[in-house]
């Protein structure tokens, strides 16, 4: 039994890493939206393995509201931006694809060593998928810096939250569990509307966030 | 108990800064009033705790919390008390006439009393936290004082460097206590001078003492400051400043290095020493190229301000092997001449501003002939210049003579590099006295002999009585404590004993009042005879020449060599007078630049000559140091503009690089 | 009754180099005369014009002022004052230790001080002109004075001038580098100090040259007469301050006998003579030098006396 | 919730924000709205005042402890004087039409929920919930400084959203870690996210696994902090806002952050295997110090001059509890309670040098003293103290950090000057512009409500030159709970 819970809990783990990485390798708006989808219902599997795994009923609410939220409402709701704006073009990066993902390799590398050593007192499932959840945290924020394009740096940052909710499901009974996820639920929310409002905004008719740049002060000054 | 009434002082000091804020009633003349009749007190506090030599300390439940805050006065506090309410009482005097021509007095009457409670206060500290707080207040409030007259951007500038320089010396002295306080934080002085530092501490602590406090007392090259910001302000507060203030400074480095640090090393005394000798002869020469009558005297502080150190460093030098009596010997001429300089400073500055008061020039190139329009003011300014040239029978020449004495016995140092250089030292001395005469005979000849070279001077009339006052009280100080310098010697005995271990021998019980350093058959110099001398033979020659010849008279014109310009231009400048030492110097010391536009024989334009003098400090120091602090503001001013996306990349490489560290930390 | 006597001796001295000074003046030009191959103007010709000149009136300008008409006096008695202090026919005189040798220095100084003044106080640039290159010349003399002072105070172990004199006549000091070295240095500075070839000319009212001429330029009558034997005055002075450092022997000293001043008084003078002799020898010999070579003339004094001071700390291993 | 402590005092602290947060949602009238707001931060700052007498005492979820009053009672003190100059500000500012009524509603449920927040942060004793605490303030503010709504301020608003966000990431995934360790030394549940409880049983937990947790947090929580170079949001949201806004995110908001690092410092210590993480915040503090005082040089907009001075001013506490030591924890204590007084101080008077100049372009300010004498005196006691000078606290507090620093680091005492001096010279260089020389700008008299920032500079001149002994012995307890 323990070894089945520990090698699905890996499985999924595993699964949304791959995921990760299938985010940092796509250049198209719509296809990261899709892969993005795929990882929050991943990350619900997993969350719901973890609540039969550690009979914690209450972490199902968290598994229904990542999908939910995440799985489902919020990437449609991009779908439709992306639509409106006519931007599901290819994105530029900053990096290229190839550097980008050696780096992806080195910050799993990383956070495995960084992770190894410790926790030899913790349970197994925790030291797997501690790992597996730093390294889509940092995968998450290098995706974030390697898109110059607003939406894919919001779909950074929730596969970043996707990992951190995967460390928070992992660690075993942790009290608020559901608060937290929720409370980041309501913070991406935050963030689609705000991409909402620059979008309604006259002069922000474009997502692209170093557009923003020209009206902050002090630079023409300053020189 | 000395000490309580001092801080009764400067309790109503404050009360009084706080009622110049209340317009109305508290005007000038009261708050100047106050100000004076509180100064005397303090005259009389340290007066008395210098004549009967008795140390009184108190702890009061203010300061930093840790330790509170302690006050003392031993015989060192009390000369300086002496020194700056002397200072303070005959400037408020000044003031009284002085201060009705200030256009905003808000801008000035809450800062002065502010400024003499600071001064005191640095003077009766007996914690870090309570010196470096009273120390840097008193940077603050003459900061305020030296905007008073804000509208001028030189001002401006000027003030902003002062603040910026006194910031820097007090942050230098912060070390200093940290290094002298140790880790566990023993802040009081007692604790400090119990303290026993390592050799390196006590020597990093003097060079510390030595940036700080002589930042403050205006070393070269930490002077820059105080040739901008003495002149700035208004008349009265520059003589403080520059006659009291920069003494302040003198007490903090003879407090730290004399009393907290313990025993510094021989080179320390050669290191002050050489830096004194430097400071005069640059103060002088720079003092020369001036023709801004205030900045001129400022630059003479400086001047000063290193023979004072040529005599601390000497009294280093002796202390530290022992020689107990040449220590007095140096560290009394050092303080006598805190004294005379405190003295005839003020005198000048006083003189300077009623020069500006009457004529509104600042520049002597725009004066002239005014003594005959203002007598009085002339004969104090004159006795002043003769006292700061060291000139007998006046004190500024005492105290030289002393120093020379000290110089004269170095020869007994053991350490060869003390031996050879005091001497070149000594040879400054006297050159930058030298020239402090030919700064002088500038001063006075073009500021008030001559023909008037403006409507301004020609028009100019004498001032009001407070100020005539104040400047005949200097000047009669002046004579007496070059007349009968015994008493002063004396007076600084205490003093003597407490940091240099020896004293001098007693100098009122030695025949006809005369002054004797070692011994009677070293060397002896009585003022007093001097002077009776020059009366004597100089009535006797008169009462001879119109007895015997004839005292007939005539007023002609101009005769000049026969062919006379009545023009006042055709007059000697201050530029043309320093003409010849900025040709000698000038290659050496200081980058001159002149111009000479000179018309071609028969053109009917007008020659033109500009000369311009660049302080070294500014062009190799303080310049490259603001661009590079530009320079590098900036480069790192590009962070200001970047993308979120940028931003995020900067957090996201630190957590990267912290992460590795905890990755190779094992 | 001892008193008395000191009081005697030094008032003797103070009108015994007043008496003396424009004969010393006369004897230099004199032979500086013959020198040239010019009969000269009698020994005693410097008497006769102050005595013309006391007896004409003072002409000055509108605009001078007492200080003007002031200095001549206070330079004269300054200068008188200095040079009564120097020992001249003996030692140990009644107030010989009221002054050391800086004070004398300095009371120089006061009397340049007052003299660069009163040639400001008129307003024309020849006045001007003098005042400044006097102070230069007198900021360059300083420095070397000093290290005068500096060396025969280590030699002597004083800076009394009559302690040294007396010290230096028992000859015990034997010969020594340094001293040498510090009167050829002292002269250098008398020579500048008292205005003579190759820094001045005495005789000339050139522009481009004069110095001490230039000051005095607009005075008249009893106050150039001042001025004058106040200058005569001070060259005594320098000729009696050498006499008394290097060749201080024959000096009364201590048991203050008749025949011991008379013989005090016989060497001095014999002294002072020699040395006005000797002094327009090395002005015909040289030429007047530009203003800006002065810095060299002196910075040759200067380096002479910072020598004498390191090689007595050599010789004297302090 | 069950776990609340059963102190009135604690309740009522938590209360009164949630009862004004919809009450003020919903008046319309903007006095009444400031009226209530200021009402509401009175009666917290009664029961913060209360904290002061109440025993000690610990829940599962919430704490009061020596550490923790304190800063309760510093957050509502500054929230109540702050609430008396947004009611100033915002008549003003209603006046001009730079905002709407109904914009102020928010604006005051928003002011509510922050400080309601920030006390939930201060107060907790479950490291969850001080995240929460943290977070939810943020988000308020960010709401707030997008409140006018102009290009500008939405950007500085979306800036400070997104590093916030991230921050707040980071932090949890700390705070996750935190919990791995403790629960593995003390089982599951609310205990091992416990403060008191973490505290004592540290010495235990994997010292590897800290070392790692407390990265994330001092990432998290020092983006909160304004730490360099995690700092970019700080400016930029000060500059923007509403006065009033910058002057609680300096004069609390960063100090509750710090607080949250200090907590975490405090368990570290505890451990000795861990990393040092003093020698992290030593460089972090001194990388902040030295780089806002060079940005302090070429700032032309007032309150963005201040924002930069204020990430220097924590750069230098951090930098002082890295160093540790009962004098240097002292010292910081000391200059984070200082900085917030004086710093908010200056922003209640540069909101009003802004009003009646109308611009925050330090360009177009100038002789401020001949135009505004009173606000002058106030703007320039309140630079001079920020810039280190006597007699106010912040010269006290320096003074034992720097001298005690060199008699141990020389080296880091000389790099800790040198950015002391370049920030005080860029400081009263602005100052001379702006209330010396020749005026410039309006000369009209100023609707201002001086009370706040007098009292503000009273109290900073006091602590400089005399402090309480209560006062002094709580420094020195939460010194040595520091190590």
């Amino acid at each position: 039994m323990h070894s089945l819970t520990f090698d699905v809990a890996h499985l999924l783990a595993g699964t949304m890493l791959v995921l990760s990485f299938l985010l940092l390798y796509q250049d198209r708006v719509t296809a990261v939206l899709n892969v993005f989808a795929l990882q929050a219902c991943t990350l619900a599997l997993s969350v719901a393995w973890q609540s039969v795994a550690q009979n914690a009923p209450h972490l199902i609410v968290t598994a229904m509201v990542a999908l939910a939220v995440k799985g489902f409402f919020i990437p449609a709701a991009l779908h439709r931006i992306v639509r409106r704006l006519e931007i599901h073009r290819e994105i530029e990066q900053v990096l290229g694809g190839g550097p980008t993902m050696l780096t992806g390799l080195g910050l799993v590398a990383l956070s495995i060593l960084l992770v190894q050593p410790v926790g030899e007192g913790a349970g197994i499932i925790v030291r797997e998928d501690l790992a597996f959840a730093l390294a889509i945290v940092l995968l998450g924020m290098l995706m974030m810096i390697t898109r110059r394009n607003a939406v894919t740096q919001i779909v950074g940052f929730m596969s970043l939250e996707n990992g951190l909710i995967l460390a928070a499901t992992g660690a075993k009974g942790m009290p608020l569990v559901v608060e937290f996820s929720v409370a980041f639920s309501i913070l991406i929310a935050f963030i689609v509307f705000g991409v909402f409002v620059f979008r309604i905004r006259e002069r922000f008719d474009t997502v692209d966030v170093s557009a923003l740049d020209s009206f902050r002060g002090e630079r023409t000054e300053h020189t | 108990m000395a000490v309580v009434v001092g801080l009764c002082c400067v309790a109503a000091f404050f009360a009084v800064a706080l009622l110049a804020l209340v317009r109305g009633p508290f005007g000038t003349a009261f708050v100047y009033g106050a100000c004076g009749a509180i100064a005397l007190a303090g005259l009389a506090v340290g007066a008395r705790a210098l004549a009967d030599g008795a140390t009184s300390a108190i702890t009061l439940p203010i300061g930093l919390a840790l330790l509170g805050g302690h006050f003392r006065i031993d015989a060192l506090s009390a000369f300086f008390l002496v020194v700056v309410n002397l200072g303070g009482a005959v400037t408020s005097l000044y003031a009284l006439g002085y201060g009705r021509h200030e256009a905003a007095p808000l801008r000035v009457l809450p800062f002065y009393p502010a400024f003499l409670a600071a001064m005191n206060l640095v003077v009766m500290a007996d914690d870090a936290f309570v010196f470096l707080l009273s120390w840097e207040l008193m940077s603050l409030v003459s900061w305020a004082i030296v905007l008073a007259h804000h509208r001028e951007p030189a001002n401006l500038r000027a003030a902003y460097i002062y603040l910026v320089m006194a910031s820097f010396g007090t942050l230098a002295l912060l070390l200093c206590f940290g290094l002298l306080a140790g880790a566990e934080g023993g802040y009081a002085f007692d604790a400090m001078r119990a303290a026993h530092p390592a050799a390196f501490a006590v020597e990093l602590a003097v060079i510390l003492a030595l940036i700080g406090a002589g930042s403050k007392a205006g070393v070269v090259p930490l002077h820059v400051w105080l040739p901008l910001a003495h002149p700035a302000a208004p008349s009265h507060v520059s003589a403080l400043l520059s006659g009291v203030m920069t003494k302040v400074g003198i007490y903090g480095f003879v407090r730290i290095v004399f009393d907290l640090v313990g025993a510094p090393a021989p080179w320390n005394g050669l290191v002050v020493l050489v830096l004194g000798g430097v400071t005069a002869t640059l103060g002088v020469l720079y003092a020369l190229m001036q023709h801004d009558l205030k900045r001129l005297l400022a630059y003479h502080t400086v001047e000063n301000i290193g023979i004072i150190f040529i005599g601390l460093g000497l009294a280093l030098a002796f202390r530290s092997n022992g020689m107990a009596l040449a220590a007095a010997l140096a560290l009394t001429a050092a303080l006598f001449h805190v004294l005379n300089h405190s003295l005839f400073k003020s005198l000048l500055f006083f003189g300077a501003g009623a020069v500006l008061a009457a004529t509104g020039e600042r520049d002597m190139e725009r004066l002239g002939g005014l003594i005959h329009r203002m007598p009085h003011t002339a004969v104090v300014f004159l006795i002043g210049c003769a006292a700061i040239s060291a000139l007998p029978p006046l004190n500024g020449f005492v105290s030289e003579w002393l120093t020379f004495q000290a110089i004269l016995v170095s020869p007994l140092l053991p350490q060869w590099g003390l031996k050879l250089t005091v001497p070149a030292v000594g040879a400054l001395l006297a050159l930058s006295a030298a020239l402090a005469a030919a700064c002088f005979v500038k001063a006075f000849g073009v500021t008030f002999l001559g023909r008037p070279r403006t409507a301004a001077a020609a028009r100019a009339g004498e001032v009001d009585r407070f100020s005539r006052a104040a400047m005949f009280v200097l000047a009669a100080l002046c004579v007496l404590a070059g007349v009968l310098p015994g008493f002063v010697i004396d007076a600084l005995a205490p003093v003597a004993q407490q940091f240099a271990g020896g004293v001098m021998p007693k100098q009122s019980i030695q025949p006809w009042l005369s002054i004797v350093p070692i011994g009677e058959s070293r060397s002896s110099y009585n003022g007093l005879i001097i002077f009776a001398f020059m009366i004597a033979s100089g009535t006797l020659t008169a009462f001879a020449v119109h007895r015997f010849a004839t005292r007939a008279t005539r007023r002609s014109a101009i005769w000049d060599c026969g062919f006379p310009l009545d023009a006042p231009q055709t007059q000697y400048t201050a530029s043309s007078f320093a003409m010849p030492i900025r040709r000698v110097f000038g290659s050496v010391v200081f980058g001159v630049h002149e111009r000479v536009d000179m018309p071609p024989p028969g053109a009917t334009r007008a020659g033109h000559f500009a000369v311009r003098v660049i302080d070294p400090a500014w062009r190799w120091g303080y310049g490259p140091l603001a661009r590079g602090v530009a320079a590098a503001a900036l480069r790192l001013n590009q962070l200001q503009f970047l993308t979120i996306r940028r931003y995020l990349t900067l957090v996201f490489c630190a957590l990267i690089i912290l992460l590795i560290v905890v990755a190779a930390w094992r | 009754m001892a008193m008395i006597l000191e009081l005697a001796l030094q008032g003797a001295q103070m009108l015994l180099v007043v008496a003396i000074a424009p004969l010393v003046l006369g004897v230099t030009r004199k032979v500086k005369a013959r020198l040239l191959a010019r009969i000269g103007p009698p020994v005693i010709q410097p008497y006769r014009d102050i005595w013309k000149l006391m007896h004409k009136e003072a002409v000055f300008a509108h605009n001078a002022s007492w200080l003007y008409r002031g200095a001549p006096y206070c330079i004269f008695a300054v200068t008188w004052v200095a040079a009564a202090l120097i020992p001249t026919y003996a030692t140990g005189l009644l107030f010989s230790w009221s002054a050391d040798l800086i004070a004398i220095v300095a009371l120089l100084g006061t009397a340049r001080f007052a003299l660069a003044l009163a040639g400001m106080d008129v307003g024309t640039a020849f006045g001007g002109l003098g005042a400044s290159r006097e102070m230069m010349i007198a900021s360059l003399a300083e420095p070397a004075m000093l290290l005068i002072v500096f060396t025969v105070a280590l030699v002597a172990g004083t800076t009394q001038l009559s302690a040294i004199a007396s010290l230096f006549a028992t000859g015990s000091q034997g010969l020594r580098v340094s001293l040498g070295l510090a009167v050829f240095a002292l002269m250098f500075v008398g020579i500048a100090e008292n205005a003579r070839i190759p820094i001045d000319n005495p005789a000339t009212h050139l522009e481009l040259t004069m110095v001490h001429e230039a000051m005095v330029l607009e005075y008249s009558g009893r106050h150039l007469a001042m001025i004058e034997f106040a200058a005569a005055l001070k060259l005594v002075l320098y000729f009696s301050l050498i006499a008394c450092l290097f060749v201080p022997f024959g000096m009364a000293a201590g048991q203050k006998t008749a025949a011991a001043l008379a013989l005090g008084l016989a060497v001095w003078l014999a002294k002072i003579f020699a040395l006005a002799a000797l002094l327009p020898v090395g002005e015909t010999s040289v030429a007047k030098m530009r203003v800006f070579r002065y810095p060299v003339f002196l910075g040759g004094a200067f380096a002479a006396g910072a020598l004498a001071v390191f090689l007595l700390f050599v010789s004297r291993g302090y | 919730m069950s776990a609340v402590l059963d102190l009135p005092a604690v309740q009522i602290l938590l209360l009164i924000p949630a009862v004004a947060v919809p009450v003020l949602a919903l008046v319309t009238d903007y006095r009444l709205g400031s009226l209530l707001n200021v009402v509401a931060c009175a009666l917290s700052f009664a029961a913060g005042l209360a904290l002061l007498v109440v025993p000690r005492a610990r829940s599962e979820l919430i704490i009061v402890d020596d550490f923790n009053i304190f800063f309760v009672v510093l957050t509502t003190f500054v929230g109540l004087t702050t609430s008396v100059f947004s009611a100033t500000y915002i008549a003003h500012e209603i006046e001009i039409g730079r905002i709407t009524p109904a914009f102020l509603r928010f604006y005051h449920a928003m002011f509510q929920a922050m400080m309601g927040a920030m006390n939930v942060a201060l107060v907790a004793n479950n490291v969850g919930l001080m995240w929460v605490g943290v977070e939810v303030a943020t988000l308020s503010t960010v709401m707030m400084v997008g409140i006018y709504r102009t290009p500008e301020a939405i950007e500085a608003a979306w800036k400070y959203f997104i590093l916030g966000s991230v921050g707040i990431g980071l932090a949890f995934f700390g705070t996750i870690l935190v919990y791995l360790t403790a629960q593995e030394v003390l089982g599951e549940g609310l205990g091992a996210m416990a403060w008191d409880t973490l505290a004592h049983n540290a010495a235990r937990f994997d010292p590897r696994m800290m070392s790692l947790a407390f990265v994330f947090l001092l990432v998290g929580y020092g983006t909160k902090v304004g730490l360099a170079p995690f700092h970019a949001w700080l400016p930029d949201a000060h500059a923007e806002g509403p006065t009033p806004i910058s002057a609680v995110l300096s004069g609390l908001l960063l100090n509750v952050a710090l607080y949250a690092l200090l907590r975490f410092k405090m368990v570290l210590a505890a451990n000795p295997a861990t990393l040092d993480v003093g020698a992290i915040m030593m460089t972090l503090g001194l990388v902040s110090l030295v780089f806002a005082a060079f940005m302090l040089y070429r700032r032309r907009d007032i309150k963005r001059l201040f924002a930069y001075s204020s990430i220097e001013h924590m750069g230098v506490a951090t930098f002082a509890f890295g160093i540790g030591g009962p004098l240097a924890d002292f010292a910081g204590l000391l200059h984070m309670t200082m900085h917030s007084l004086t710093k908010s101080a200056i922003f209640f008077a540069v909101g009003h040098v802004a009003q009646v100049k109308g611009t925050q372009r330090i360009a177009d300010i100038g002789g401020l003293s001949v135009t505004h004498p009173v606000l002058a005196v106030g703007f320039a006691l309140g630079v001079i103290a920020i810039a280190g000078l006597p007699p106010f606290g912040i010269f006290a507090s320096e003074f034992i950090l720097v001298s005690s620093t060199f008699a141990r680091a020389p080296l880091l005492a000389v790099l800790l000057i040198g950015g002391l001096l370049l920030a005080l010279g860029a400081l009263v260089l602005r100052l001379q512009d702006i209330v010396f020389g020749p005026p410039k700008g309006p000369k009209a008299g100023v609707k201002a409500s001086f009370v706040p920032l007098f009292v503000h500079l009273a109290l900073v001149l006091v602590a400089g030159l005399w402090l309480p002994g209560e006062v002094v012995r709580w420094f020195r307890a939460v010194a040595a709970l520091l190590g």
